[in-house]
């Protein structure tokens, strides 16, 4: 057991396993202090996503999304590049679905497929802006991605009252051709939203996994990342890398938008503010160690915070307590030096 | 339950409807939007309803009623399904955004009852309920028209979403009725949430010699009141029009003041205080739409008007009447 | 007191390694005293535990005579102990007196007083003959004369043993002759230097004795008077040492590449080499020599598709490179082992194995279609390891980051060599490496020529050039303004094409 | 409208000056942290954290001390954003934890524990509103000056001009100062300070709380001067927006200002120019927006070579072990 704990190899998962602990760990805590028993708390979430079959399947509704924007910024970070702007990636692919889906009019087998790769094709456009004005300017990601994510969101409601048909706040529905909702899927899960994007989620997770580990131009992305210099020295287009790692994110975050317009709502609509799925992107990503199953993982964790939280709020928890719970969930995940070091420790003290 | 039991007031069973619906097994759910129970705004009112008659009815809240708030739109659905899962006898959800979402749910649940505020959605098993808010807004606008000296006031709007332009439309009518002459201001922020940008707005608009605004924006308004409560502290003298609840205490000022004029008051608490009232009698008015008006006391301004003068009071009752009595027909869309 | 420093029975283990076993040494007041060993011997770390950086295991430090226990630098700058470090400790975009002061700042009135402490430097490196500028930023001065920086500091300080850690490797033959002047002047001046260099030739012409350690074990203190370059170097490696590069009269043939009037800005828009004419024909290794400065990174830039090209003409194999991208130069047939190793050589946080194919990763057979083949790029990483005798812990899968910087070089010269291009560029091939290690790299270029290649050596180490090279170019601002035979080359006449005083010589002529 | 010229820079100027202030501030908080060497993307959190704390306190104290009660927020506003940054600073200096993983972690707390705290102390999901905030206000004597004073002194934020006066001084410990030497040389070489006695893990953490300490300020002041209680939509991304003007700055004190300054013009001119008859023509979603167009185009066209501190992001590990 010792041997095992400390065994460096074995951190891999242990860490990982432990943050995830000590943060619910810590929710449970402040449970207690503010008068809650946490155990109600912790069924209320599990039945939350367990509860029933259309609680299990908008469990799985509510994770897709964060899959693709974990995904969108782990590959940001893979190349060495911060991407804060998967939230307006994400709502500007949300739109491009969406108007795909009214304006268009074809068989589903191209209709659908054209819907995703518009969400994408736009997703990685936005995400061009940033890209070149880094690889020609040397302006820094990090500011443009943020006011283009609120550029994205004024834009996008002016595209929505645009389209045919918009009232001031949404879009008319989409030709249910461009859908990705089932309803197959809904009945499986009686009446759940539950819609075919989490299935391109994972083949977009394995496309993931694959390009950055398999592929030469994953190679080439990672060594631009890791070093530059390097990389021109070894004759890879820099500029371009930054520019191309930039817009695969980018569409990997207009995905994220699709499985929201054309899976959960089949229609676009006008938002207030930020929804906040590209900022929990960056958690995802981070607790998911930038890895494609890392990314699943922890979408669905995440997911399941998300989706159970309103069942916690009917056990009388404050629904906080979810986005308190995440937020210690990252901070273990961030002191992973120190997680490993207790486990030396372990090890070392019972020797 | 660790607390005293929940005294149960027994009412004499008027019917065999009621008495089934009267049973401690009556349950009540409320979906919130995003702004949550405390919004002050439709959210509280329709939970400050829902209170009101479960204290009246000693219910427990927790047992007989409950509520679920969203963290955003996609939460819609499965919030009401929660509570279609619970098979709850009647869920309430307040904010025309929730009309989709309802449409969608309500049928996967024939056997619970559904209310909808802000909207209305054709099922036999829910009942819809809206509001004549620019009838109110017509109200305050005359307010408006009274109060200003520059003959220049204003409107600003949170987004520019049909149900604002209610708001937005009532108001012109009423300040343009009192007296044409007056100049009418109006900007979007496009944001409900932006206390910052509402506060810079409603700065341009009182440098620009606006002395009354009327704002129907929620978190954004907060800022305009800030703004006014500025330039009061600084001598000027400037008006706030709240919205949705009476804002009057929100424009307190250091002196026991507020600059809060008055508020144009949707009744939202009444709204859901008549529909578990009707429901529980076995009157739900499934798939109709019921229309609270100036007439029903559902939109207007607040009993209590300290900075409304009894000539401008009695200007807006005359003006309460004629559009009860239907003599002015009160616009909804503003061109 | 006959020892100022006493460092007895050291320890120190680092996970997996004792860096230090058991060191003992012992410095005379007024001495300068030589620390020599291999790569990776143990020399810094011991000089780390001195300086308080790290905390031996075990072991005893005495300073005049007094146990002391050095726990931080202030501790021992409170000692009187400087230390100018392997890599330079500046920052790189502070003045020279705010990196001297750093630490120390004389304010007033809460300010620091910049103009007072300006004045106390400029004094001090006018007693010392170090000739500063105090107000240069460190990013535009030359690595000579940050070194004085370093020096500075521990002046500044009142340091009265300083130590430092291979001080030579980044400087010229003038710099270096200037810095021995210098250290022997502050000897007289009554302080006492430990000296850490691999160059036996300076450990010769400066030090009184020497202390050599071989992997983290104490093996010897020697008088350096009495003890020859051979003996220090075999007791250095444990076995003989040859210092004469073997090899046969070059062969020379077509030529392989031929630079004319080439014109290349450096980074500040300035023209670093300015006309350039040269050519290089296979089977030769042609050097170049050179101050620093004088165009020799820029030219190498060029050549390697780095740097834009202002004016002139690269020619590869007749085939007219000037504006050719990066990638093509490098199919055409040039290998590059580039001065900065970390920066441009390998992706340090890559596995040695991906490192390996950094310019032929797409090729077949490590590729197809898009697609790396893992395992066929892993046997070929296992040969040249192999063959290059590159020392890693865990094969193809060692993060590069974690190797010595020898064995860093000697995989980049194994992949370099291996794609056996027509053109093979060094750039400063074996600088801060041990006598072993630059034995090895050396035979390897000569057997690189004599497969019919051709070389194109830069040095800033006037020896290496004469010793590897078969012609010598002399560098002076941007021009080539002299070619000598190496076998007829003095170290005298080199010096002083090299200083610019230019006797009749045609540029490039042949 | 009419436009007048001078009018319209006399509103225009005490515009930009409040919503600057609280970008200007935690800007230089994050120039605190980053100038150390820790990145800190937990800006948006720290300042949800001064603010809240800043509009409770307030609130809490206001019947009792009347006027003053804002002042006294602002402090605790300051005070709880060191505190919570102490985590950040444990977090990625001791534990050498990934900085941006720790900052996001910070945004995430910060947006829940606020809010469960109101609803502990409040029993609503946003604190009471205040009777006090920061008020605007003439200055005395400055404000009288002719035609300047009507721009640049009249109805203004106080807090505006602390903030700016903040920025010089904040300028001058930075640049002319020991402490200041000391900090920067930690942010870009930690290991050449290290080599000089100072103690780089001190001076991170100081720089973190200080950051931490502005990023409350700016918090404080914006509940205080814009809103009138504390709300979950209170700070709106106005971390984020800090954060951009830190890079957009340069990491350079006066870049700051300079930044926060140009993006509040742009809002304020956002606003304005959607009243000018013909150009509200536009659809108004350009008008929302144009402030962040606006920055974009002027990072182009300021664009450079990067001057992030070279050890930002960087764990100092210590050779002891
Ligand atoms: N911080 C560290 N952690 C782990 N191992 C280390 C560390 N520093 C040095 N080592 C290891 O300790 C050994 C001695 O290193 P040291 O730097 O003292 O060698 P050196 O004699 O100075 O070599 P060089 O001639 O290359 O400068 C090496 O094997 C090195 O890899
Ligand atoms: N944390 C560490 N873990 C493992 N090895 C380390 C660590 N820190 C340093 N080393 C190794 O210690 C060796 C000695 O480091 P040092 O800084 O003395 O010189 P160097 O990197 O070998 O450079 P050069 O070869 O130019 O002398 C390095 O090769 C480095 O790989
Ligand atoms: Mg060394
Ligand atoms: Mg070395």
């Amino acid at each position: 057991m010792k041997k095992f704990l400390t065994n460096e190899r074995n951190h891999k998962f242990l860490v990982p396993i432990l943050s995830v602990l000590f943060g619910f760990l810590a929710g449970a805590i402040i449970m207690i202090f503010t008068g809650i028993n946490p155990l109600d708390g912790y069924r209320a979430l599990v039945k939350g996503v367990l509860g029933n079959p259309r609680k299990f399947g908008e469990w799985i509704v509510v994770s897709t999304p964060l899959m693709f924007t974990g995904l969108a910024v782990a590959f940001g970070f893979r190349t060495g590049l911060f991407n804060i702007g998967a939230e307006g990636q994400l709502i500007m692919g949300s739109l491009a679905a969406v108007a795909v889906g009214i304006l268009v009019k074809m068989p589903k087998i191209i209709h659908l497929p054209l819907a995703l790769l518009a969400a994408a094709v736009v997703g990685a456009l936005w995400a061009f802006i940033p890209g070149i004005l880094k690889a020609k300017f040397k302006v820094h990601e990090v500011v443009v991605t943020i006011m283009l994510n609120y550029t994205a969101l004024h834009l996008v409601n002016y595209g929505i009252k645009i389209l045919p048909g918009s009232t001031n706040t949404r879009t008319v529905n989409i030709n249910s051709t461009a859908s990705l909702s089932s309803e197959f899927l809904s009945k499986l899960t009686s009446h759940s939203r539950l819609h075919w994007g989490f299935v391109v989620a994972f083949i977009a997770a394995l496309a993931f996994w694959y390009i950055i580990e398999k592929t030469t131009f994953g190679y080439e992305l990672r060594a631009v990342g890791f070093n530059p210099h390097a990389s021109e020295y070894a004759g890879m287009k820099v500029n371009r890398n930054i520019v191309l790692s930039m817009m695969i994110s980018g569409a990997f975050a207009g995905l994220a938008g699709a499985m929201i317009s054309i899976g959960t709502f089949d229609y676009a609509r006008v938002i207030g503010g930020f929804e906040g799925y590209g900022f929990d992107g960056i958690a995802v990503a981070l607790l998911g160690n930038n890895s494609g199953l890392g990314i699943v993982i922890s979408a669905f964790l995440f997911g399941a915070l998300k989706a159970g939280s309103s069942a916690m709020a009917l056990a009388a928890v404050p629904k906080e307590i979810a986005n308190i719970i995440m937020a210690f969930i990252v901070l273990f995940a961030a002191m992973n030096y120190g997680i490993k070091m207790f486990l030396l420790r372990l090890g070392k003290e019972e020797k | 339950g660790c607390g005293a039991p929940a005294k149960e007031q027994k009412e004499e069973p008027k019917n065999k409807e009621e008495q089934q619906a009267s049973k401690e097994t009556f349950r009540v759910g409320f979906v919130t939007d995003t702004g949550g129970i405390d919004d002050r705004s439709f959210n509280q009112g329709t939970w400050e309803g829902i209170v009101k008659y479960a204290k009246e009815k000693g219910w427990e809240e927790g047992k007989q009623y409950k509520y679920i708030q969203s963290n955003e739109e996609a939460d819609y659905i499965p919030n009401l399904s929660a509570f279609g899962d619970e098979k709850y006898d009647l869920v309430i959800a307040s904010g025309f955004l929730f009309k989709d979402a309802m449409k969608t749910v309500a049928p996967q649940y024939p056997d619970s009852k559904f209310a909808l505020i802000d909207e209305v959605v054709e099922q036999p098993n829910v009942a819809s309920i809206v509001f004549a808010e620019e009838q109110g807004s017509f109200l305050v606008g005359v307010a408006a028209a009274k109060a200003t000296k520059t003959k220049k006031v204003g409107f600003i709007g949170g987004m520019d979403f049909p149900l604002i332009r209610k708001f937005h439309a009532g108001f012109v009518a009423g300040v343009k009725a009192v007296d044409p002459s007056i100049e009418v201001v109006a900007q979007y922020a496009g944001d409900f949430g932006n206390p910052g940008l509402g506060q810079q707005i409603a700065s341009t608009m009182y440098e620009q010699g606006v002395d009354v605004i009327y704002h129907a924006a929620g978190g954004t308004g907060n800022g305009v009141i800030n703004e006014a409560k500025n330039r009061v502290e600084n001598g000027q003298e400037v008006w706030v029009i709240g919205v949705d609840k009476d804002q009057y205490e929100d424009g307190k000022l250091s002196n026991g003041k507020s600059v809060v004029l008055t508020s144009m008051m949707k009744r939202v608490d009444v709204a859901a205080y008549n529909i578990i009232e009707a429901t529980q009698k076995g009157e739900f008015p499934g798939g109709k739409v019921t229309k609270l008006t100036l007439a029903e006391n559902g939109v207007g301004i607040p009993e209590k008007n300290p900075n409304l003068s009894d000539d401008i009071i009695k200007t807006i009752n005359e003006y309460k009447e004629k559009i009860i009595k239907g003599e002015i027909e009160v616009p909804t869309t503003i061109k | 007191m006959e020892y100022i420093i006493e460092m007895l029975n050291i320890r120190k283990e680092f996970p997996g390694i004792v860096a230090n076993d058991n060191i003992t040494l012992q410095v005379k007041p007024g001495e300068i005293h030589a620390l020599l060993g291999e790569n990776g011997a143990g020399k810094s770390t011991l000089m780390s535990v001195l300086f308080g950086l790290y905390k031996p295991d075990r072991g005893e430090i005495r300073i005049r005579g007094q146990k002391v226990n050095i726990t931080n630098p202030n501790v021992a700058n409170e000692l009187g102990i400087g230390m100018v470090h392997q890599h330079f400790k500046l920052v790189h975009n502070f003045t020279v007196t705010e990196n001297i002061i750093l630490g120390q700042e004389p304010t007033e009135r809460g300010r620091i007083n910049i103009e007072k402490a300006a004045k106390k430097i400029k004094a001090l490196s006018e007693q010392y003959g170090l000739d500063v500028d105090p107000y240069a930023k460190i990013e535009d001065i030359t690595v000579g004369m940050q070194q004085r920086v370093e020096i500075l500091k521990m002046l500044y300080r009142d340091a009265e043993i300083l130590i430092f850690d291979e001080p030579t490797a980044a400087l010229t033959p003038q710099e270096i002759t200037e810095l021995i002047e210098i250290m022997k002047r502050l000897v007289k001046e009554g302080k006492s230097i430990i000296l850490i260099t691999h160059k036996l030739k300076e450990i010769k012409a400066v030090a009184d004795r020497c202390t050599i350690i071989r992997r983290g074990k104490y093996i010897d203190t020697v008088d350096v008077k009495t003890t020859s370059e051979e003996k220090l170097a075999s007791l250095m490696v444990g076995r003989e040492v040859s210092f004469k590069v073997e090899k046969k009269k070059a062969q020379p043939k077509e030529v392989v590449l031929k630079i004319e009037n080439l014109v290349v800005r450096d980074s500040r828009g300035l023209k670093a080499v300015d006309g350039l004419n040269l050519e290089i024909r296979s089977g030769e290794i042609l050097g170049i020599a050179g101050v620093d400065g004088n165009g020799q990174t820029e030219l190498l830039e060029a050549i390697a598709g780095l740097r834009k090209v202002e004016s002139g003409k690269i020619e590869l194999l007749g085939k007219d490179i000037t504006n050719m991208p990066v990638r093509k130069r490098t199919e055409l047939g040039i290998g590059h082992i580039p001065q900065d190793r970390h920066k441009h050589g390998l992706v340090l946080d890559f596995k040695l194995g991906e490192n390996m194919v950094l310019q032929t990763y797409y090729k077949r057979p490590y590729s197809k279609n898009g697609i790396l083949n893992e395992s066929v790029i892993n046997k070929k990483a296992e040969e040249l390891i192999e063959e290059f005798d590159v020392r890693c812990g865990q094969g193809t899968e060692t993060i590069t980051r974690a190797m010595s910087g020898g064995n860093q070089q000697k995989a980049i010269i194994a992949r370099e060599v291996d794609r056996s291009p027509a053109l093979l560029i060094a750039g400063q091939p074996t600088r801060g490496l041990d006598v072993g290690a630059i034995e090895f790299i050396h035979k390897k270029l000569v057997e690189e020529r004599d497969k019919g290649k051709a070389v194109l050596l830069v040095s800033l180490e006037l020896d290496e050039v004469m010793n590897v090279s078969d012609r010598i170019a002399v560098i002076f601002e941007g021009k080539i303004v002299g070619m000598i035979d190496a076998d007829k080359a003095t170290e005298n006449q080199l010096g002083l094409m090299m200083a610019g005083s230019s006797e009749d010589k045609k540029e490039g002529d042949r | 409208m009419d436009f007048n010229f001078m009018k319209f820079i006399s509103i225009l100027i005490p515009m930009t000056l409040t919503s600057a202030a609280p970008i200007i501030s935690a800007s230089l908080g994050g120039l605190f942290s980053e100038r150390s060497g820790v990145v800190n993307i937990g800006l948006e959190g720290l300042m949800m954290i001064g603010a809240f704390a800043a509009a409770t306190a307030t609130v809490l104290i206001e019947g009792s001390l009347g006027a003053i009660s804002p002042w006294i927020g602002i402090l605790i506003g300051i005070i709880a954003g060191g505190l919570v940054s102490i985590i950040h600073a444990y977090v990625s200096i001791n534990l050498r934890a990934d900085q941006v993983i720790s900052g996001t972690a910070i945004n995430l707390l910060a947006g829940g524990i606020t809010i469960y705290l109101a609803q502990i102390i409040f029993h609503q999901q946003r604190t009471k509103a205040f009777l006090y905030g920061i008020k605007k206000q003439n200055i005395a004597g400055l404000s009288n000056i002719p035609v300047l004073g009507d721009m640049f002194f009249s109805r203004i934020h106080i807090t505006s001009y602390l903030v700016i006066a903040i920025v010089f001084v904040v300028w001058y410990v930075v640049y002319k100062t020991p402490f200041g030497l000391r900090f920067r040389a930690v942010g870009e070489h930690p290991g050449a300070a290290d080599s000089m006695g100072i103690n780089v893990y001190k001076m991170r953490y100081i720089g973190v709380i200080l950051s931490g300490m502005f990023a409350g300020l700016g918090g404080a002041i914006m509940v205080l001067t814009q809103d009138i209680q504390y709300t979950y939509a209170t700070i709106h991304g106005t971390g984020f927006i800090a954060l951009a003007a830190l890079i957009f700055g340069k990491w350079h004190p006066i870049g700051v200002l300079g930044a926060g300054l140009f993006f509040g013009f742009s809002q304020a001119l956002g606003i304005i120019a959607y009243q000018i008859p013909f150009l509200s023509k536009l659809p108004q979603e350009f008008f929302w927006a144009f402030p962040y167009i606006l920055t974009i185009i002027a990072l182009v066209l300021f664009s450079g070579k990067s001057v992030a501190p070279r050890a930002v992001g960087k764990p100092y590990e210590k050779g002891e072990r």
